[in-house]
């Protein structure tokens, strides 16, 4: 076997950190709080690095075993770690843009109250979250799982003074409940009918299996449940809506957690029980159908966002969208690329607003901001690199995944790939909307007043509601570029995502998808002879360029959706550069369609008046009033009135004279006398 | 004719000596016979001893003493007597009467029971019966002797609450405390020697003690057994159980009038002073019963000598008991009460616990 | 030759005396001297036993009775010394404080 | 003959006593008669044999439990009980519970004791022998109790001293 490479290290390292500054964070200065924060969450990152320099000597996947968690007759789950390409490219992306991101919080949350607490808070989700990615079971899956929730429900409430934020917090620890609660039904259903929950055991057991035809089966069923899970973790269909509310949370959480890693967590256990999916057709078509839809439908809502968070928001529900409909087809590796280029250029989006809005002071309307261009030229130029990479332009890093995942699609079913060419075309709009609305034109926004008078006014404009946040403006007032701490980890970002594109360079355009090839041995173990369907097409397409489709159709392909982002550029530009007033007309033109589309097709108060009020007065009157106050504590009282008369009537005995206590000793032993002496002469 | 008897010491001669040997009858004739005997020269010596103790302290204090009635006023007994007899016994008012009367006669009965196990002599043998020098040899004497004298308290106590006086009531709280105190470490200084001969038998006690050992010196427990220490203790506890100087709390003249029996006159106060002297005369004879060899001395000459002179060697060492007690009262002071009770608890109490442990040691090692 | 039942009846009757004493004395006092007979008449009983069943350990059992007597009326004594002091009475019916 | 005589006199002595203790008003007249039952009952213990037990009762009880119960009663001059009506319970459900008992237990005795008979002296209770079982058979229960009276010492002491006079003890 191979040499020990502790893996336990890296999840417990981030946990480490998060003990100290829990607990002693309070005593330490920030200098210190930031110094242990940084220091173990990339001492995770150094150790992801160590063992992917000796992945290579391998042999995947890579399983090391910690300890027995619970044995129950044969059902057995152990404390153990699961490493191959999969997960080492999930540990890259998460510690490598964790680490970062935790540096630029270090810049961006300076003046913030609880300060430990955040990073605890941020420490504590890496712990999390690596879990997650390390299980080599569902189970140790889940406690990641679950963790990751805790994490990002402790961290949207993080201003938990402000109801909005709280509620949001609430809002999407709920949400994810309804999701966790399909996963767990889908563990039971693996323990009852695999007996273990170990990846490799279920797998195995799995293999050999056909895929099931008639859409109907245990698999099918464990796929979809899972599918549930998953899309209450990433936000699909029909439990996206808490995320655009847990931008509640400081923008680099919103970074982070709800663009970069956690959100994408549903993705990655999807491809990772790629075995159960491909072998239910069903449950795939189910994946693709909800990923296509979630991401036409977010990328709709995204356009008349006028918060900066909340088009990023859409736009990373309607990314995840596509992740998952590349898993709907089959296409895993295509949607784990996605991912981490999604991972590199949302994140630098999001960092990059919220250096934007630190730079207005808090200001998150776009309305209220534009021609920042000139004052923060490196969030401009950083943020450049990321719009043009998210709207699929070549050669940055989006271009290449969006368009493998399209090609896929469409080698899948010609519908989904043009939603999903439709929606490159919206997510180009929008994305250059809010680039344009940003960045050119005049500035509209009344943070210019700082200049003049001083940061005392820096309260002033921390209206009520905002996120405190607002509070960068203090001591440093006007428009002013970001600290040199936040603008490094833009650039890195910018970087990634202008280059980390290129290792997956299809054939088509005489790159050999080299990362393609490298998850290859997760997404092709599983080939048996017999098996159809889907799962072919992933691994048909991994041996290389297609035979029967040559270079050429798929060269076409990728020029109509460079075409529509550009076409998005275009109408962005015309709409909102040129003659900024036209969009009122259209949407005054559209109606009530517009209406719709800006409250998000009033999904938030549907759910409300579906679930949320029949549940509220359904337990207000029966578990409140009915169990609660008429069983139990009825009870609970009776108890306690009982006890007092039993009592009142009987302590008159307790006289306190002694000759009456006599007088009930000699009555007792008379009665015991007389039983003995019944007994005895029986 | 008399001669001497062999000493009979196994409980079973004793019992074949109850049982077979006698009818009932004659067992009591002979009891009673011994008991009256007893009880006179008792009480004789008991008059005497007074007598003794004024002439002694006299002389001691430079006067004479009693000398007008009678030669060396040896008759002065037999007059106290007279006078007590014929005074007039007044009752004073608020008095618990029942008790004030019952407690002079606990006092003396309790102090003339006990010499009823106490061996004066050996053996006799008159005609066809051997009779020992003893009222009664029960193989629990010593312990007969402990409870009665512990009954002693009563009298005391009682005459002290009964007659309703302050100085009485003192005397009397003095009383039953001293002696509760007192009567503890009097009885560890005895087990040494009950551990030496096992027996509780006074009679085998001082069987165990006949003898001598290096050829001349006697086996006498305060020699042989070690038991100095232990006569020591029970001397000084002895004094204080019979309420004599330096003990003499109870009745503490410059204190309480006359303590206990302040309210009492005539034939009572007589009988608590005859009780006192008879209570002193029973330790005198326990004393030389346990520690000095009961009777043992040089043995000579006819047999009728031969029969009596083991009864002169032990009222010898009585006498001489009996002349350190006066001794004692026309030398030392009186102690304090406090004094007197962390003398008992806290000197004589671990001292007799340590005589005990030793002596049991050594015992055990020549077992 | 007395039957051993007589003893035990004796022996049943201090008992009784002892208990109603217990039940009827008002001084505390009493009431302790009470619990003494009762004891006097289990030993009593014991012995009595002991002689019936030829055991020794009867009498054995007599003299562990008679020291935890002496121990209860020592510590019982200085009780009722201390109430003494703070009460004032040595009547068991004035001192009934011990109640809800 | 004699023997049942002289049971019967101590016993309806004993008897007598008892009484007298219940009667009785004043507690040192109670004392006194239970110093004539113990006095009583230790010679039913030597016709019984057991004479140490007898000797024992004298010294121990006699000698010094009742001492100090007399003791007690002289120095917090106990006068005469009155007759308070304390408690109801003593009399409704204790004398009868009492009396109800003790008819039992002695029915009982009579029934179940048949009338084996024992004379003077039948099971002969010397201190050699008592010694020997005390200190083989029932060392631990011995030493048990001698740690009980320890603790009941300390216990009369701490209870009995006044706590404020605790320092003067503690100079003299």
């Amino acid at each position: 076997m191979t040499p020990h490479l502790h893996l336990w290290l890296i999840p417990v390292l981030p946990l480490v950190g998060a003990t100290i500054n829990g607990f002693l964070g309070k005593r330490f200065s920030r200098q210190t709080v930031a110094a242990v924060a940084l220091l173990f969450s990339g001492a995770a990152f150094v150790m992801v690095l160590l063992v992917a320099s000796r992945f290579s000597s391998l042999a995947t996947p890579h399983i090391e075993f910690l300890a027995t968690w619970i044995r129950a007759g044969k059902f057995q789950v152990d404390f153990s770690f699961y490493l191959d390409q999969l997960s080492l490219v999930m540990l890259l992306v998460v510690t490598g843009v964790g680490f970062l991101i935790h540096i630029y919080s270090v810049g961006y949350m300076w003046e913030e109250g609880g300060f430990y607490r955040f990073f605890t808070y941020l420490n504590l989700f890496m712990f999390f979250m690596l879990t997650l990615v390390l299980a080599s079971n569902y189970l140790v899956m889940f406690i990641g799982w679950e963790g990751v929730g805790l994490a990002s429900y402790l961290l949207i409430g993080f201003w938990f003074t402000k109801d909005s934020a709280a509620s949001a917090g609430k809002k999407a620890f709920i949400v994810n409940r309804v999701g966790d609660f399909g996963f767990l039904i889908a563990l039971f259903l693996l323990i009852k009918h695999f007996g273990s929950l170990n990846f490799d055991q279920v797998f195995r057991s799995v293999i050999p299996m056909g895929p099931e035809t008639g859409g109907a089966g245990l698999l099918t069923a464990v796929g979809l449940l899972l599918m549930v899970g998953a899309a209450g973790k990433s936000a699909q269909i029909p439990l996206y809506v808490w995320l655009p509310d847990a931008m509640e949370g400081p923008t680099p959480v919103s970074a982070l957690i709800h663009a970069a890693t956690m959100v994408t967590a549903g993705v990655y256990m999807v491809s990772r029980s790629h075995v159960i999916f491909e072998r239910a057709p069903m449950a795939l078509t189910v994946v693709a159908i909800i990923g296509t839809l979630t991401a036409l439908f977010a990328a709709t809502i995204g356009i008349t966002q006028t918060d900066i968070k909340k088009v990023l928001a859409y736009s990373t529900i309607s990314q995840l969208g596509y992740m998952f409909m590349a898993c709907g087809v089959g296409a895993f590796s295509a949607g784990i690329f996605h991912l981490m280029t999604h991972a590199f250029f949302k994140g630098l989006l999001f960092l990059a607003a919220g250096s934007v809005i630190h730079a207005v002071s808090g200001e998150q309307d776009m309305r209220q901001m534009g021609g920042l261009r000139t004052k923060i030229p490196w969030t401009f130029w950083t943020m450049t690199i990321a719009t043009f990479a998210i709207a699929g332009i070549p050669p940055l890093a989006g271009f290449f995944s969006k368009d493998e995942i399209l090609w896929r699609a469409y080698q899948a079913s010609w519908v989904y790939w043009l939603i999903g060419l439709f929606t490159a075309f919206l997510t180009a709009f929008y994305m250059f909307r809010l680039w344009f609305m940003t960045f050119f034109g005049k500035y509209r926004g009344t943070a210019e007043a700082h200049e003049e008078s001083a940061g005392d006014l820096a309260h002033g404009d921390t209206r009520p509601g905002a996120p405190a946040s607002h509070r960068h403006g203090h001591g440093h007032g006007g428009i002013h570029e970001s600290p040199r701490l936040m603008v490094i980890p833009l650039v890195v970002l910018a970087f990634l995502s202008l280059t980390g594109g290129w290792i997956g360079v299809p054939g088509s355009l005489g790159g050999s998808n080299r990362f393609d090839k490298f998850l290859g041995p997760v997404f092709h173990s599983t080939i048996t002879a017999g098996v159809e369907g889907h799962g072919l097409a992933g691994e048909k397409e991994a041996e290389g360029p297609e035979p029967q489709t040559g270079h050429g159709t798929e060269l076409i392909f990728t020029g109509i959706s460079v075409l529509a982002g550009l076409l998005g550029l275009v109408l962005a530009w015309q709409l909102y550069y040129r003659n900024p007033q036209l969009p009122q007309q259209i949407a005054a033109g559209l109606g009530s369609l517009y209406d719709a589309v800006v409250h998000k097709y009033y999904i938030d108060e549907l759910y409300a008046a579906l679930f949320v009020k029949p549940l509220i007065a359904g337990s207000a009157l029966i578990l409140w009033h009915g169990i609660d106050q008429d069983v139990i504590d009825a009870s609970v009282d009776n108890g306690a009135h009982g006890a007092n008369e039993v009592s009142d009537s009987v302590r008159h005995m307790q006289s306190g004279n002694l000759r009456s206590y006599a007088g009930w000793v000699a009555a007792g032993a008379a009665a015991v006398i007389a039983y003995m002496v019944w007994m005895g002469t029986r | 004719m008399l001669r001497a008897g062999r000493p009979q010491d196994s409980l079973a001669g004793r019992r074949r000596y109850l049982g077979q040997r006698l009818n009932i009858t004659t067992f009591i004739i002979v009891s009673f016979i011994k008991t009256v005997l007893a009880l006179f020269v008792l009480l004789t010596a008991v008059a005497y001893t007074v007598w003794l103790e004024r002439k002694v302290v006299g002389h001691m204090q430079n006067r004479w003493g009693p000398t007008r009635v009678g030669p060396f006023g040896l008759l002065q007994p037999l007059a106290d007597g007279i006078k007590f007899l014929f005074k007039e016994d007044l009752t004073p008012p608020h008095v618990y009467k029942p008790l004030y009367i019952a407690a002079p006669i606990i006092a003396v009965m309790c102090a003339l029971t006990s010499i009823a196990v106490i061996p004066v002599g050996n053996w006799i043998t008159i005609g066809s019966l051997r009779i020992p020098l003893q009222i009664t040899d029960v193989n629990i004497g010593l312990l007969i002797i402990l409870g009665v004298t512990s009954l002693g308290v009563y009298g005391v106590a009682l005459a002290g609450w009964s007659s309703n006086s302050k100085y009485s009531l003192l005397g009397g709280l003095r009383a039953s405390a001293q002696m509760i105190s007192y009567e503890i470490s009097l009885g560890l200084s005895l087990v040494g020697v009950l551990m030496l001969t096992g027996s509780f038998s006074l009679r085998d006690i001082v069987e165990a003690q006949s003898g001598t050992f290096w050829w001349i010196i006697p086996r006498w427990n305060i020699f042989y057994g070690g038991q100095f220490i232990a006569f020591f203790i029970y001397l000084m506890s002895a004094y204080a159980e019979t309420n004599r100087i330096p003990f003499d709390l109870p009745e503490a003249e410059t204190e309480l009038v006359a303590g206990y029996h302040t309210e009492y006159s005539a034939m009572k106060f007589a009988m608590f002073f005859m009780a006192e002297y008879a209570n002193m005369i029973t330790v005198a004879a326990v004393a030389s019963l346990l520690f000095l060899g009961g009777w043992h001395g040089p043995v000579f000459g006819p047999p009728t000598l031969q029969a009596l002179l083991p009864v002169f060697w032990f009222v010898l060492r009585i006498f001489g008991f009996l002349f350190v007690y006066i001794w004692v009262r026309g030398t030392l002071p009186r102690f304090r009460y406090d004094q007197l009770m962390a003398f008992g608890w806290k000197f004589l109490l671990p001292l007799a616990i340590a005589n005990l442990v030793v002596t049991a040691l050594v015992v055990a090692l020549r077992a | 030759m007395v039957p051993i039942s007589y003893y035990l009846i004796l022996s049943g009757i201090l008992f009784a005396c002892g208990a109603t004493g217990f039940l009827i004395k008002r001084n505390i006092i009493s009431i302790f001297m009470s619990i003494e007979l009762m004891l006097n008449g289990v030993n009593l009983s014991f012995v009595a036993f002991a002689a019936q069943w030829h055991a020794l350990s009867g009498q054995i059992f007599v003299f562990f009775v008679m020291v935890v007597a002496a121990a209860e009326a020592a510590v019982g004594l200085a009780i009722i010394i201390s109430v003494y002091r703070t009460r004032e009475t040595l009547n068991v019916d004035h001192v009934d404080l011990l109640k809800l | 003959m004699t023997h049942l005589i002289v049971f019967l006199f101590f016993g309806a002595l004993c008897v007598a006593g008892a009484v007298n203790l219940l009667v009785q008003r004043h507690p040192i007249n109670s004392a006194l008669s239970l110093v004539v039952v113990m006095g009583a009952l230790a010679v039913e213990y030597l016709l019984l044999g057991a004479e140490f037990v007898a000797a024992v009762q004298v010294i121990v009880y006699a000698g010094a439990v009742m001492v100090l119960f007399v003791f007690v009663i002289m120095l917090l001059n106990a006068g005469e009980e009155e007759r308070t009506k304390g408690s109801r319970v003593a009399l409704l459900f204790g004398i009868p519970g009492m009396l109800v008992g003790s008819v039992l237990v002695g029915w009982v005795l009579i029934e179940r004791t048949g009338n084996q008979t024992v004379s003077a002296g039948a099971l002969p209770g010397a201190p050699r022998t008592i010694g020997w079982l005390l200190f083989h058979n029932f060392l631990l229960p011995f030493e048990v109790t001698s740690i009980l009276v320890l603790i009941a010492i300390m216990g009369a002491v701490v209870l009995a001293s006044h706590p404020d006079e605790d320092q003067g003890k503690k100079e003299s």
